[in-house]
């Protein structure tokens, strides 16, 4: 059975240990919050200028001075900070985030993601994206295997307008998750009930199966939101 | 050094056609509403606008698209505003497109004094098409020079009549760093208070930075994705 | 995310001979007095010390140098210490001069992620020997590059247990760029306070640059040129 | 008479004007806070920190946090704020501060000034001067005319280690006001009772003497000192 978005928001979320700066993007990596374990620690930072973020608002206790990089209206928890945009930046540039998760349209077998254009639409901006791909350690990407023809998004190389180079560590789909490594997929686990066939037929780029390959296994819901 | 203006409209009054403004926010929230509306009831056109969205079509800079008022938008995300789609697609207007990072980058060189930064943004990308690539330390990035305007209008919670600017939340976004970009600078405040009244330990944007302050009216602090928990 | 330790010995256990280190501070104002005695305590040799000054013969740096901790200095201005001076003049001490501006870029270019910077100062001057020259707009500028330290040893006035600070007055200067750019940043305070104490819009130093915080104690902040006027 | 210090810092205070930001250095240029106009609205930048600088403070009001950039404990005025270094050189090298004033050991007849190091004798350090030298757009400096030695210290070329090339735009001494255009001192004002031919003897770089030529006039003390 294929993951559902959650599942694949809960997958992400066994990635986030004790005393991470997480940066959550936009769609599926938003959920991630929703279930990170109570027993560790960690702070989420919004690119717009907020570190320690927080749940959404009760209905009627909305601050439209206080949003998430995707504009929704948040909360900022006990210990939160507010800064400018070069500063949130900054930081992300520094290395001092420790995880950053997005989606995407396509990953390339060596790391390279593409999510901020497609040739013949209107381009509505990379936002943020190209500063954080460029500058985060440690990149987890999360999306659908495949896109509404069928066709692979884990690719030998990008088709679409690149966002960054080589710095997609990890991707994690509703079949499966991989590792980045030496320009190759490197299958780590696979959704309960789906064929390893399944994701060799639908991973378009170099894919390896590692020894320990093994079923995925989700955290309990434990949240934030 | 009073710095008080007593209205939007003397605030932006010499701003001339094709003037390059930059304007603080981040989607809706931070941006400078009674700054804009003048301009909007002044109808200034030919206007590069430097802002890292482009409102929506009712609202923010969205107003003044409507109005054929802005020649070309600088910004990271231009999603939300259909008026701009079709003016885009048209040939109407111009857009250059810049990571976000980049864009708040930019704007603090200038009020840095420096004349450019390296950042890895882009590095491999269009956005690196004619730009300069250096390595340091193994890793790639592009300059990319700082970014000056002549004028800049920014919102801040409260502010004093020095100029001295306080911003709330994650409305202080890029208002700080375009305040120090502008060659003039214009701040609109929802709250003035006298000099003395900020302590100077808190002040996010001091007041040699800002020209002209002004109480801001009427905030409708629009909220553009509104999201609430159930419990 | 709690940062708190319990004492300065514990704050400070791994800092090694050899280390780089940067220490906040203009002049005695703002010093980290309490993690200084704990690495004077500790007796750590061969030390490079990135500070803009050197403290006084008996406060600050200078009881460091005394024990001859320190086999170099990176600062701006260093004259206020014989013993500073002797070991200079005997060799034993290596010193660094950097104008006052650049070192605060170089800590704030490492905390923003930026290799190097450009800045006027010391164009056409000794500081500008083997440094790369730039031309921006008819200016030009030396290439200068971010400054990172193996530790970074910052006093704030008050902090609160996720490691946010707040400065008072112009104790902030160097403390709130050092604490970006150290690999490991240790800050002590006036005032620890839990998680939520701060309001988030008056934090200098958000806690992410931040890796320990010590609740200091007995803090001397010695006046070097006490002046006060008549009337 | 040649000035006597108060006196140079009495005639610089001349040079600010309503609604500018001021930096003033140690020495001679410090005590021009003690003549700047009741009339006129000047904000003081002290480059470890501060605008809005006020008189020292009463004595047992001293606070160790709030000092000076020659260390000197100081007050903040209604109106001030308080930055980190890094922003106080951005705003000096943004050219936001209208005016500079500055010591020297020497100046040169194009403007280089030299004033942080004496060859043979133990060197302090430059501190803020050579960031703010290439960056001021309008510096004055004030100075002795002489060495001790009774050398002149406006010279054809700078001997001593240049602080910035090309940057001084007046100098204010003992004897005399010059302003520097286009690699001459233009000696526009001359001490009361001062004799031209003293100024020329003193003045080793190149010297002109502009038409208009007057007496000093000198502010009267109404300071914030």
């Amino acid at each position: 059975m294929a993951l559902t978005k959650e599942q694949i928001a809960q997958r992400i979320a066994l990635e986030l240990k004790d005393g991470y700066y997480v940066n959550l993007g936009i769609g599926i990596p938003t959920l991630v919050a929703n279930y990170i374990s109570k027993d560790i620690n960690v702070v989420l930072q919004s690119e717009n200028g907020l570190l320690g973020m927080g749940p959404f608002p009760l209905a009627g206790e909305e601050d439209p001075d206080l949003i998430n990089a995707g504009k929704q209206t948040i909360t900022a928890l006990p210990g939160s900070s507010f800064f400018d945009s070069a500063l949130s930046f900054g930081m992300i540039r520094a290395g001092k985030v420790d995880l950053t998760v997005l989606g995407a349209m396509e990953v390339s077998q060596n790391g390279d993601i593409a999510n901020w254009k497609v040739p013949g639409k209107m381009v509505k901006g990379m936002g943020g994206a190209m500063d954080l791909v460029a500058s985060a350690k440690n990149i987890i990407v999360a999306m659908q295997h495949t896109d509404k023809q069928g066709n692979s998004k884990l690719l030998p190389t990008c088709t679409l307008p690149i966002t960054g180079l080589k710095c997609v560590r990890k991707v994690v789909t509703e079949l499966a998750v991989f590792e980045i490594i030496e320009g190759t997929f490197h299958l780590t686990e696979y959704a309960p009930g789906v064929q390893i066939d399944e994701i060799r037929a639908k991973t378009a780029g170099k894919m390896i199966i590692v020894d320990h390959v093994a079923e995925i296994k989700l955290q309990p819901k434990a949240g934030l939101i | 050094m009073n710095k008080t203006i007593s209205s939007a409209e003397a605030a932006i009054y010499d701003i001339q056609e094709g003037a390059v403004i930059m304007l603080g926010g981040f989607g809706l929230c931070g941006i400078p509403e009674n700054l804009i509306h003048a301009l909007v009831s002044k109808g200034t056109r030919h206007l590069t606008c430097i802002s890292n969205n482009a409102g929506v079509d009712d609202f923010g800079i969205g107003l003044m698209l409507k109005q054929r008022q802005v020649k070309k938008m600088i910004s990271s995300y231009v999603g939300e505003n259909a008026e701009f789609e079709r003016q885009l697609l048209s040939g109407e207007l111009e857009v250059e497109l810049i990571p976000q990072g980049t864009l708040a980058s930019r704007c603090m060189a200038a009020g840095y004094g420096m004349p450019a930064i390296f950042t890895p943004a882009g590095v491999g990308t269009e956005v690196a098409e004619g730009k300069e690539v250096r390595t340091f330390n193994g890793k790639d990035y592009l300059l990319e020079y700082a970014f000056e305007a002549d004028f800049a209008l920014v919102k801040a919670w409260k502010g004093d009549t020095e100029g001295n600017l306080v911003y709330k939340a994650t409305a202080r976004n890029f208002n700080p760093l375009m305040a120090m970009a502008g060659k003039i600078t214009i701040a609109e405040v929802e709250e003035l208070v006298p000099a003395g009244a900020l302590h100077p330990n808190e002040i996010h944007t001091p007041g040699i930075y800002v020209h002209r302050v002004l109480q801001g009216a009427g905030y409708e602090k629009r909220i553009e994705q509104r999201t609430v928990r159930n419990n």
